[in-house]
């Protein structure tokens, strides 16, 4: 059993001793620059630890806080032949180098008639739960999510997070890779072996013919939870798929899944407009609208940015229980589509 | 643009209260080690950065502002809202998430703000308090009755695109605002002589422009004398300055951190020799301003305040779940209207 | 008959000549500052002519090339008293301050418990069509949708444009108003006194039985033509909805409108992922759901980057026969609905 | 560090080939004249910048690099693409949006890109390009062939936030990358004298760390020495320098600009004396370097060279329509992948 912080430090390991291209860049990665304890940090959340001491200053590059600098000189430095990875600590501080991620790192492959290619994976932290504050939960993917040019890659497990970061080093496009602060943890079985899960295939944590339910990050973990519960107290069979990647997102997934239950519910943490699961429902209503038997339910944070106070931001985060009600509440809607 | 080393102080020490200025130091110095204590014993919630060590900055430059003047915080802005007067139990019913937090109890440690104290609120972005000072300089400006504004910044902070921006802008426009940089020497875990490829943050500031000043900012007298200096310069001119403060970060970057990078023998002969809270006692007892007994006394009046402080935040209620919708707009509304008071799907809360 | 362009600069002038606490802060807002010819741009597209020479330079104010710190500046302006007008040229350039806009602008009121109000108004162009390429071409504003404590403005013709220019400048929330870039010289009846268009009202620009079809700035126009056409030749009645104002969003209008049509055509340009097009259709998957009669159809640019080439360009655009087609196979689907 | 006027070239004139430095000027000088004739007519599209007045820069910038360096460019790029011996054809036929342009047509005016020449492309957005040249240094740097890389930036986008930060992780990381200021003068409208609150931009940069020289970018003698002089330090010494070039913008900011804002009488003043292209030839022929004549063959080569690239350019198909969905990713896709090959809303277009 392995952490998410745990095999993420390993991919890393392992990726940067196959390949001398690559190059970590980014805040404290390795920490203490110029002193004797140079190295003693490994990122804000450990994700580097021992990577300085093995590979150096070459390699693992401490940046000053000025984000669009170092994620632009990442675009430059992978124009140009390495394979940087860039550490983004908390991904609400994508906002200081939007322009580097919007107008650079996703376009100039197209704008240059594809001379050029970026490979290159940011890492970076979302979601609300730890009582951070309005800028330090945010759940910010959508705006990534919405650029051709990048893929945006989500792992909500040890196992996905070990085969997808793997995947997301060796892929030659830009890659935006999201866990959640909450998750960081959490333990599961991760075979020894080095493996890649390809970008674009949805992950199926539970099958059943009564619902589909669509959920990524901290909101799979809990979807898991209830979908057991579900399983186990009522009988209720649930579809529940994890998209994993949401750039290239496997909508076909989740069709299949809709062709037999009929019933989608999407659970979400990122911003309810414009927003992940606004994006799944959208393309669900437009092309799987003969199956549905009941309108697309969708789970997800209100439209407040996340308060501090644990009492209300309990109340900002779905839950498990609401998850169950929208599940029971889905299938008791069968009524609405006889109606027609 | 003058970039002067200011160690001695110009402004009449007589003016100074000692025994006041302690009083204000050592009540930072207490909330921050109480903070400390009842976030590691896990009574408080989320992250939060202390300002120990760094005490004399914020009381030395508050010492200088008054009602027409803003300030602009950062993410160890305990420190800052102490110093400028803010309720003591307010700040800590936000710190802990209640109803009569300065903000609600919507911000929390890293965003205290107290508008009728022209604070204008801590930041959880590093260096995006810069050009919210500029623009209150602005309105300062406009207003006309000599105000200034204080941008608090950490050495980390000056590498930001958005800082040395609003250092710019602050020069074309003629604006007064001090750009206030406490360097700690840290940034998270990266040393300042590492991350400022200067010789200075206060040399590259004057580059711009700026007048600009480095000062030891763990000997409270030359604080208040270098920010007296400064501030008055900038309520005079019109025009923008820069100061950098000298101190040392006491505890880790946030509760909890275990400091790796950093040598314990280093930390241990600052806080023994850097500590401004222990100079300005020196001082007075040296000065023969007070008595030790005296000092004893304003240590206990302050320890009392501030428990008695945390003990009134933490009865406080938490807000009632109907505060999760309000303050998102002063008029109406925004996000989508739906039919007949269908919800955004958030479940069970309505607002 | 008025322009866009003409009314913008009109309502600028009539507000700032009614409320002293109005500034403009952009880029060339004047021009020549320091020269003879001082006051002799009035911004790239013309929005601040006169106001310079009216206003002078306490109130019209030239920044450098800074977007975060001048717009970073209005907002702390705005916390302090003033009612501070942005000009962001491009709405491209939104990349380059978008920390201001989601974690300050968007958040400083809800994170300070309400205590601090910020009236102000940023104006900007969206939109391709000008062969301007990838980076000044995009409808990047569902980013800003999707930030609650915004309120995000378009208007697609001089009529909007002046009532809801005024409004924003009037109201007391960050708003986010948006130009087309192909529209500036568009000529409409305009009445001469003041009048404000409330947010959250969608217009109707057509009304029609057979099908919905919502779209705003150049797709409206565009889907005006089309809907046009379609009456004439066809005999088919659309109802015609442009929301307007994004946030708030009039989805409520829309459902009234699909419970008669029971179809829905939505024209977007934005980004067709996590897009206002896939917002609206979310929204009616779930709440509009029995009134649906046929799959919801979104009509939209590719997932590519703007391309420059007019011969690309012209192919990522929706265009009027595009839209006559997506309608005419909408009312075609009725098979689909039959079917369940 | 230092802060040199350095007016005088240093390196021995007599390696410079005067006459061919000419016909790369004249040949700036003619296409831009062509866009600008072009375009007035309606025969190119979109937005266009011209390098008109700053000739000498590119030229002299690019007589120092080699294939082991890159570049940089930002949206007034044409001269930089072609200093830098991208083909001729293929820029117009990218300007014109053609299939055989140097990005195919995808990238315009303001998006020129030739990867085999290190030239990482135009931008649109200002300052954007600063940190891209930082990270082709770091590549540069790894490579350890010597290799440079230089950003050519305005006046204008020396005030943007990534520009300053991309200096100081310049020096931080001590990375070989020339950041080349063309001061013109103007930010679209604005002065740089108004916009750069600084003495200058050299001075500013200077203050960060960086070897920072100012020179005048009208003579080429003086450009190609100071030009030579900081390239080769940056290139042995592995350190990042500043560099601001004093030019003139001969036209408006983009073809079409009324210029209301500037005085007529300056810029015929500019035009008269500060022309880099006049004062190229009167040195040749000062100097006995060339006739009146050879200067007239080399100008009426050169514009039989750039009106026959342009027709041919011209005369290049449009992209076909499978380009657009071209070039978004090296491998695989990104997006919505569809139930059964529906498509992304695009209407009548099929990927
Ligand atoms: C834009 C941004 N980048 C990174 C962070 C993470 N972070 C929080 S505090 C901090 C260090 C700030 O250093 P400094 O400015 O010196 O302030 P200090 O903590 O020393 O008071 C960092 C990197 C952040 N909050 N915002
Ligand atoms: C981030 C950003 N802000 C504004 C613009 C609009 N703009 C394009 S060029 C320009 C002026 C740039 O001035 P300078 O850097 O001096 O270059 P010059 O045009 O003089 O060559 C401006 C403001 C832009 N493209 N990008
Ligand atoms: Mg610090
Ligand atoms: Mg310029």
């Amino acid at each position: 059993m392995k952490s998410i912080r745990e095999v993420i430090n390993e991919v890393l390991h392992a990726e940067m001793a196959r390949d001398e291209a690559i190059v970590v860049l980014g805040e404290d990665v390795a920490g203490g620059m110029t002193t004797e304890g140079a190295g003693g940090f490994g990122g804000a959340f450990g994700f580097y630890s021992g990577l300085y001491e093995r590979f150096g200053s070459e390699r693992v590059i401490d940046c000053p806080i000025s984000e669009a600098s170092f994620v632009g000189a990442a675009v430059g430095a992978a124009m140009t032949g390495l394979r940087p990875v860039i550490d983004l600590q908390f991904f609400d501080f994508m906002t200081v180098c939007y322009d580097q991620l919007a107008n650079q790192m996703a376009k100039l492959r197209y704008m240059t008639g594809g001379q050029f290619k970026l490979p290159l994976v940011m890492i970076s932290l979302v979601g609300a739960g730890l009582r951070a504050g309005a800028q330090h939960s945010q759940s910010l993917h959508p705006p990534v999510v919405a650029l051709p040019g990048l893929k945006v890659v989500t792992a909500a497990d040890a196992y996905d997070a070990k085969g997808l970061l793997s995947a997301a080093i060796r892929d030659d496009d830009p890659v935006i890779f999201l866990l959640h602060k909450t998750l960081l943890e959490e333990k599961a079985e991760v075979p020894e072996e080095d493996y890649q899960i390809p970008f674009g295939e949805a992950r199926f944590l539970a099958e059943g013919d009564d619902v589909t339910v669509v959920a990524t990050l901290a909101m799979r973990r809990k979807a898991e939870a209830a979908c057991a519960r579900l399983a186990a107290e009522a009988g209720i069979a649930a579809d529940l798929i994890d998209p994993r990647t949401l750039s290239p997102l496997d909508v076909e997934a989740i069709a299949e899944s809709v062709e037999v239950t009929g019933r989608l519910l999407i659970v979400d943490e990122s911003t309810p407009c414009c927003g992940i699961a606004q994006e799944i429902a959208s393309a669900v209503a437009q092309h799987c609208f003969e199956w549905l038997r009941a309108p697309i339910r969708v789970l997800s944070t209100p439209f407040t940015p996340v308060p501090f106070s644990p009492a209300l931001e309990d109340l900002y985060l779905p839950t498990e229980r609401q998850i169950e009600n929208s599940v029971r509440a889905l299938l008791a809607d069968e009524s609405a589509s006889v109606l027609r | 643009m003058s970039l002067q080393a200011s160690n001695r102080p110009t402004e009449s020490e007589a003016q100074v209260d000692l025994l006041e200025s302690f009083r204000a130091l050592y009540r930072i110095r207490h909330f921050e080690r109480l903070v400390k204590r009842e976030f590691e014993q896990g009574n408080i919630p989320g992250f939060t950065h202390l300002y120990l060590g760094q005490e004399a900055v914020a009381v030395a430059a508050c010492a200088h502002l008054d009602e027409r003047d803003y300030l602009v915080s950062n993410h160890r802005g305990h420190g800052h809202a102490l110093a400028r007067g803010c309720d003591l139990v307010a700040i800590f019913a936000e710190i802990l998430g209640r109803a009569g937090g300065l903000c609600k109890g919507k911000g929390g440690s890293m965003h205290l703000a107290d508008a009728v104290r022209g604070f204008l609120g801590c930041n959880g972005i590093v260096g995006a308090g810069a050009p919210l000072a500029v623009g209150a300089a602005l309105t300062a400006k406009r207003r006309g009755e000599g105000g200034v504004s204080v941008a608090f910044l950490g050495d980390g902070a000056s590498n930001e695109g958005v800082v040395f921006e609003s250092l710019n802008l602050a020069v074309v426009l003629r604006l007064p605002v001090v750009f206030l940089f406490e360097n700690n020497q840290y940034g998270e875990a990266t040393p300042a002589r590492y991350a400022v490829g200067a010789e200075s943050i206060a040399e590259r500031a004057a580059g711009f422009g700026l007048k600009a000043t480095r000062f030891d900012g763990t000997d409270y007298l030359t604080a208040h004398a270098t920010l007296g200096e400064i501030i008055h310069y900038v309520r005079e001119s019109g025009a923008p300055a820069c100061v950098e403060a000298d101190v040392v970060r006491f505890e880790g970057h946030y509760v909890g951190d275990s400091q790796r990078y950093r040598s314990k023998r280093d930390v241990a002969a600052a806080q023994a020799e850097r500590d401004p809270v222990a100079r300005l006692e020196q001082l007075i007892l040296e000065r023969g301003v007070g008595e030790a007994d005296a000092l004893a006394a304003v240590r206990a009046a302050v320890e009392k305040e501030v428990e008695g402080a945390y003990l009134t935040a933490r009865r406080q209620p938490f807000p009632e779940p109907a505060e999760l919708f309000r303050d998102i707009y002063a008029t109406d509304v925004g996000g989508p209207i739906l039919p007949r008071g269908r919800s955004l799907g958030q479940g069970e809360v309505v607002p």
